[in-house]
């Protein structure tokens, strides 16, 4: 079997990189929290969903060592996300013209 | 005789793709609370002021705090500090109990105002008020379904550790119960916001 | 020599437990194909026989044999049992997992104990649907379609039945995420992306599907559930639902589906019309992309069964847009088989006839889908028997016979015994004729606007459901004269070696049937296309 | 499939036409390409491929872009088509049809109630669709159009009869046991017809007294068919013999104008058995001494002069109303208990999980008119909607019609 032979192991990610996402993720959440306390109408929606994102990309880049994966895995992420904003864009043609 | 052989790559990329199927699963979830929110936008804020926000904040801190455990966990196994992946795997399921034991306070207060799916109250409220709790409920229950079975498959994981099962050599499983973990994170990260927050 | 006992039985002798636990607990891939195989096809027998009824039932116009309830229940069931426990799971699951391992050069899939769950799943799924057919306040009625409010109204064993598919779809999760991974990680040296024969490109775009659009079935049927126990009105017009989003996330999983059902139909077309023309694969490249092609495209067409539900007329146009361009793959694949044959040396193996009429039904049935693609004329077709031509051309006549090409194909190497050529060439005709028959009439009485799920019709659409269901007889008889001529063929049919196609994928340097490590000690190193059949000598049986 | 000459279905042929001769033309192409080869290449004439061509890149662009260029024109004559279908003329009349299971009610512009489509000839028409229950579609292949009627909203077909006939409707979207039955008609009549047809009959004025009660709110109280409420039931009142408490004692009085009368001046005077002090006075300001007789005469007349004239009015209704979807008047019994000889009939029927065996009175069929899955008919299941659209004198009317049958 080809690809594996030489396995690549990944380097442990030091703890404080962690720990410093880990503050980062907080300060987002407060973030959200205070946003979410100023009026800004239909924005904020889209501001929440920006500042999860953010959150979102680091837990997957960091936390779930993405970043430490080969193409493959990142392609599929992209993959599956692409598909989901079809579902949603897609479904968003009959809801927002009926 | 069928011939097992060792492919961590391979195994963890099984689980993103498992992870895919659950992101899908809950996306159903959250394109009907898109639309359901493009169509009555004042009933969902009105209805979201009703959830109580600290409960939501609280969790929130929780769940990141257990993600950065269990990564740490990882961290820790690499370096091949078992007591140390032991006990913030234990920490990790603690703040899984954590925040179940506050959902159920959450819940049973709002269920306490005769807020949960088809009572007469909610009715009452109107249309867009019983679809928002409605999806919240049901978001939230599956979402609460993840958190128990990613914390039983930390422990369950946590043990073979303990047994030497799982090693700094061969730990994928570990891996991928993590990884687990962090779409359970991940999922609250979106729900906490569109749920809570919606002013 | 018919009667003599095969000498080398290869996987099904060799296991590490003795008999039956030998089978329920084994992970190996070629077992669990059998298994799969075994189930499948009783699945597809019932599901027929209940085909039969509902024909027999519209005979003629009013009651026949049955009363409208019996009857909905009985499309119901047909319907489920087609779907979820016959065509999604049939070429992927069963002869995915048999040939799939072989065909790159790999001894078992990535994860063999996930593979053995799937099956477990799928039994588990089975049973529960079998079970809600005479369990709880009688068999579920809502068509395989499970549209609200009906179904959530209804106060039949619906709950039972959506639960059995969610375990249906995550057997079939499973089976993806297995192929995926499989593919990518255990190709054996050499096997390079242009080497892998078009049905593993096939199985490969069909697992993405199966990953990425399974899970949206999940979540609808689990809210029809929760709908049903807490009646909380999420798809309740009165109480701020939309009973046509509900339309939407059930076909953004159940469209892409049909490409689930179809796509490795395609691949073993694009197997055994290679082999059996003795030519090269016409397009490879063309035809490995738009197997992807389709997955991908096929995932952004779903609402194209909504024209007439009330959805918007921008959606419309969009969608009818949509489904167009996911023609022009199939247009692609269609073209490239015919011109394989070109200058090849033709054998007309029951296979290879197999294989033929498959184009020729497909065509039929996709042509027809381009009917219901465009938006006027599906307002008139939509809901009609035109549509339930529609798709027993495509799933019937098309993965159907691919279903039947491959167990003529490949049943000799899992058996080590070939089965009467004369007879399986009669049941090709039988059944080639009957299909035909049955599903024209009913297409042309669709058109006449005979409504489906009709119990009972107006007078006018008599004659051609006559005709519909005689060929349904015909049709029935080949089925069964093909069955036993397998059936027959497996158990004292002529001893056949490695290779009596002359095929050149790797399963067919292996002993038929394979061993249990599928190759010797020695990983197969590859050195050649799946279709270089030069030198490759079918040897005699 | 007659009349084709009208212009939805012709739009809906043109597409169909252009599509399915492409179709045949590629198909027919397809096939003779293949069995040509399949004959010419036989092994047994060529044991050998004469060829290894492993693809072309030309070839492959062409049937791509040329596929590319056929569906692109198909798909564009299907939408500029459809929208033949969306845009109503603008001389179109409206009718709203209301799918229920398993019926059809069409509602007209004046107010009056069919169960079949009646339009003119020549005329477009814009059918408004709304469902009571669950999702059903209107199909009339005869002009090739169909749409859901969707619970919770209104969505819309029209069409043009160039001819007159009669031409079939037929439930599209699955809706259960009666689905197949969900039939009716679109008649086309000729514009003279139609003119007599459509005359406004004077409608039959409502009763003064009615009118009153109405006003008054007495009908928050007491129910007008019999059915209990907070106040006594102000059905067949004439004649009957009435437990009142008048200062404490308990008498039995029979019920005439005068006590209706007091009992509406000074309502506390005698309380009815079981009830509770609590109605409102109504002086002359309120109720004329005028009105108060017309609503005396309407409640002691109600008995009497209602029953004349209900018999055919009750026949019209459970036509018009769609009973007959489900109940046939002839015995036979398909989804639901037929009407034939339902007078007096002894039923078993399961009232929440006992079986009970009743005769089939008024009351019974008041009942399971208005809650109808209360008791259910042994042998049959619970779906009937409850007809709580109707009035309590069409309850009465269809109530009494049936008794008789
Ligand atoms: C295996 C299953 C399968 C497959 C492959 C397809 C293939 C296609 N289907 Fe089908 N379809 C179903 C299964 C399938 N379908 C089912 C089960 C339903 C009903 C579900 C229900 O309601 O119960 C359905 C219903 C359905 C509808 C909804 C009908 C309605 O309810 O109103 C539509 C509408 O657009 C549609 C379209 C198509 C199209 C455009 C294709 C295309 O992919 C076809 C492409 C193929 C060809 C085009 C033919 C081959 C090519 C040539 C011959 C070359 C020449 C061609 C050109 C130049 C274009 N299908
Ligand atoms: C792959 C899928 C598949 C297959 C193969 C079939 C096969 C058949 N189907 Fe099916 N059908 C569906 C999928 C399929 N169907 C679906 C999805 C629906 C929609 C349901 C819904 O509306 O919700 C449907 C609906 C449907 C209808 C429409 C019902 C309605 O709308 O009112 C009809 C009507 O004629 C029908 C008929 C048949 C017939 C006659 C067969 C025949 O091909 C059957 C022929 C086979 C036999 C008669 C069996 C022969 C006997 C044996 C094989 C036993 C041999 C035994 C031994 C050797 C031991 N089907
Ligand atoms: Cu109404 Cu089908
Ligand atoms: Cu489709």
């Amino acid at each position: 079997m080809s690809a594996h032979e030489h396995e690549h192991k990944h380097e442990p990610v030091p703890n404080r990189t962690f720990i410093l996402v880990w503050v980062a993720l907080l300060a987002l959440t407060l973030a959200t929290v205070a946003i979410s306390r100023i009026h800004l109408g239909a924005l904020h929606v889209w501001a929440a969903l920006f500042i999860a994102s953010i959150k979102s990309s680091l837990v997957i880049f960091i936390f779930m060592h993405l970043k430490q994966e080969t193409r493959l895995f990142k392609i599929g992420l992209l993959v599956m996300l692409v598909i989901l904003a079809i579902f949603v864009g897609l479904t968003f043609t009959d809801i927002l013209y009926r | 005789m069928s011939i097992e052989h060792r492919d961590d790559t391979g195994a963890r990329f099984g689980m993103w793709l498992f992870l895919y199927t659950e992101v899908i699963l809950f996306s159903g979830l959250f394109i009907l609370y898109a639309v359901s929110l493009a169509k009555f936008p004042v009933q969902f804020a009105e209805a979201s002021h009703k959830l109580n926000i600290y409960f939501g904040t609280v969790n929130t801190l929780v769940l990141l705090t257990s993600s950065l455990t269990i990564a740490l966990a990882i961290t820790a196994i690499q370096r091949n500090q078992i007591k140390r992946t032991l006990l913030l795997s234990a920490i990790t399921i603690a703040l899984a109990i954590v925040f179940l034991i506050n959902k159920y306070f959450e819940w049973s207060a709002e269920i306490g105002h005769g807020i949960y799916p088809g009572s007469e109250h909610l009715a009452e409220m109107g249309p867009g008020v019983t679809t928002f709790f409605n999806l919240y409920y049901f978001t939230a229950g599956l979402h609460g379904l993840h958190v128990l079975i990613g914390g039983t498959l930390i422990g369950v994981v946590s043990v073979l550790v303990a047994k030497g099962k799982v090693t700094a050599e061969r730990y994928t499983l570990l891996e991928n119960s993590a990884l687990y973990w962090h779409l359970v994170d991940l999922v609250w990260i979106f729900l906490f916001p569109l749920y809570y927050l919606i002013l | 020599m018919t009667q003599s006992t095969l000498t080398y039985t290869g996987f099904y002798s060799e296991s590490p437990r003795p008999g039956i636990l030998g089978w329920l607990l084994s992970t190996d891939h070629k077992r669990i194909g059998i298994m799969y195989l075994c189930c499948i096809t009783t699945m597809f027998i019932v599901g027929a026989c209940l085909g039969i009824a509902i024909r027999l039932e519209l005979i003629a116009p009013g009651p026949t044999i049955m009363g409208p309830q019996t009857y909905n229940a009985t499309f119901t069931v047909h319907g489920i049992i087609m779907i979820f426990m016959f065509i999604i799971p049939s070429v992927p699951a069963a002869f995915g997992n048999l040939v799939l391992p072989i065909q790159i050069g790999a001894r078992d899939v990535s994860f063999p104990k996930v593979n053995l769950i799937s099956w477990y799943c799928y039994v588990i799924g089975a049973v529960l649907a079998l079970f809600s057919i005479f369990s709880g306040s009688g068999a579920p009625d809502t068509g395989w379609t499970f549209y609200v409010p009906f179904s959530t109204h209804t106060n039949t064993n619906v709950s039972l039945a959506a639960f059995a598919a969610f375990m249906l779809g995550f057997s079939s999760i499973l089976t993806g995420i297995n192929f995926v991974t499989t593919i990518h990680r255990l190709r054996a040296k050499g096997m390079t992306w242009g080497r892998l024969p078009m049905f593993v490109w096939t199985l490969y775009a069909t697992a993405w599907i199966q990953v990425l659009a399974t899970p949206m079935l999940g979540i609808t049927l689990v809210l029809v559930i929760l709908e049903r126990t807490f009646g909380a009105g999420l798809f309740d017009a009165a109480r701020g639902g939309d009973p046509i989003m509900f339309q939407h996330l059930f076909w953004i999983y159940s469209h892409p589906a049909v490409y689930i059902m179809i796509l490795p139909g395609m691949g073993v077309i694009s197997e055994v019309i290679p082999v059996f023309a003795r030519k090269p694969l016409f397009g490879y490249w063309a035809m490995a992309f738009s197997s992807l092609a389709i997955a991908f495209a096929g995932s952004l067409v779903w609402a194209h069964h909504m024209y007439a539900s009330g959805m918007s007329d921008f959606a419309i146009l969009v969608f009818s847009f949509l489904t167009f361009i996911v023609a022009i793959p199939s247009a692609i694949k269609v073209f490239n088989w015919v011109s394989t044959l070109y200058k090849g040396s033709i054998e007309l193996a029951p296979p290879m006839l197999y294989a033929l009429s498959f184009i020729f039904n497909f065509s039929i049935g996709g042509l027809g889908g381009l009917a219901l693609g465009a938006a006027a004329s599906d307002i008139h077709l939509t809901d009609t028997t035109f549509v339930v031509g529609h798709f027993h051309y495509t799933m019937f006549g098309g993965l159907g016979f691919a279903f039947f090409a491959a167990l003529h194909y490949w049943l000799p190497k899992f058996t080590g015994r070939m089965y009467n050529h004369k007879i399986a060439v009669i049941a090709w005709a039988l059944l080639f004729v009957g299909f035909n028959v049955t599903y024209m009439a009913m297409q042309a009485v669709g058109i006449q606007g005979m409504p489906r799920r009709y119990y009972d019709y107006l007078p006018e659409f008599f004659p051609l459901n006559l005709v519909a269901t005689i060929g349904s007889w015909v049709l029935a008889i080949g089925l069964i004269m093909m069955f036993v001529n397998l059936w027959q063929g497996m158990r004292k049919g002529k001893i056949i070696g490695k290779n009596p196609w002359g095929a050149a994928t790797l399963e067919w340097t292996v002993p038929s049937p394979p061993p249990m490590d599928n190759f010797g000690p020695e990983d197969p190193v590859v050195t050649r296309g799946p279709y270089e059949f030069k030198g490759v000598v079918a040897d005699e049986y | 499939m007659n009349q084709l000459n009208n212009p939805t279905a012709q739009a809906v042929d043109n597409t169909l036409i252009y599509i399915f001769g492409f179709s045949l033309l590629l198909l027919l192409g397809i096939t003779l390409v293949t069995i040509y080869f399949v004959i010419k290449y036989r092994r047994s004439k060529y044991p050998e491929p004469t060829s290894d061509a492993h693809g072309s890149w030309i070839l492959e662009t062409v049937w791509t872009v040329l596929p590319i260029i056929i569906v692109m024109t198909m798909f564009w004559y299907g939408w500029t088509n459809y929208i033949g279908l969306t845009h109503v003329p603008d001389n179109a009349m409206e009718v709203k049809a209301t799918a229920r299971m398993w019926s059809w009610q069409f509602e007209y512009p004046d107010g009056r109630k069919t169960d079949k489509l009646y339009v003119p000839v020549d005329k477009p028409v814009k059918v408004l669709l709304h469902s009571a229950d669950v999702i059903h579609s209107f199909f009339a292949p005869a002009f090739r159009i169909k749409k859901d009627c969707v619970p919770g909203m209104e969505t819309y077909v029209w069409f043009k009869a160039t001819e007159p006939g009669s031409y079939d409707v037929q439930c599209a979207e699955y809706c259960g046991v009666g689905h197949a039955a969900m039939l009716t008609t679109i008649e086309a009549l000729p514009a003279a017809e139609y003119a007599a047809w459509a005359k406004p009959q004077q409608p039959d004025k409502e009763p003064r007294g009615l009118t009153v009660l109405n006003e008054q709110g007495c009908i928050g109280c007491h129910s007008l068919d019999g059915s209990s409420g907070v106040g006594p039931s102000l059905y067949q009142l004439a004649g009957e013999e009435q437990d009142v408490e008048r200062d404490g004692k308990k008498i039995e009085i029979k019920i005439d104008a005068d006590y209706l009368k007091r009992s509406i001046r000074e309502p506390n005077a005698e309380i009815v058995e079981g009830f509770q002090p609590m109605m409102p006075a109504y002086d002359q300001n309120t109720i004329s001494d005028a009105d108060l007789q017309a609503v005396v005469d309407y409640l002691l007349g109600k008995s009497t002069s209602a029953a004349q004239e209900t018999n055919h009015e009750g026949a019209e209704l459970i036509k018009e109303n769609g009973c007959l979807g489900c109940h046939s008047t002839d015995g036979s019994e398909s989804i639901a208990p037929t009407f034939k000889g339902l007078g007096g009939r002894q039923v078993t029927v399961e009232r929440d999980g006992k079986e009970i065996t009743i005769t089939v009175d008024a009351d019974y069929l008041r009942r399971s008119l208005l809650k109808p899955n209360a008791d259910i008919v042994k042998g049959f299941s619970p779906m009937m909607p409850a007809a709580d659209n109707l009035s309590p004198e069409e309850i009465d009317a269809i109530v009494n019609y049936l008794l008789k049958q």
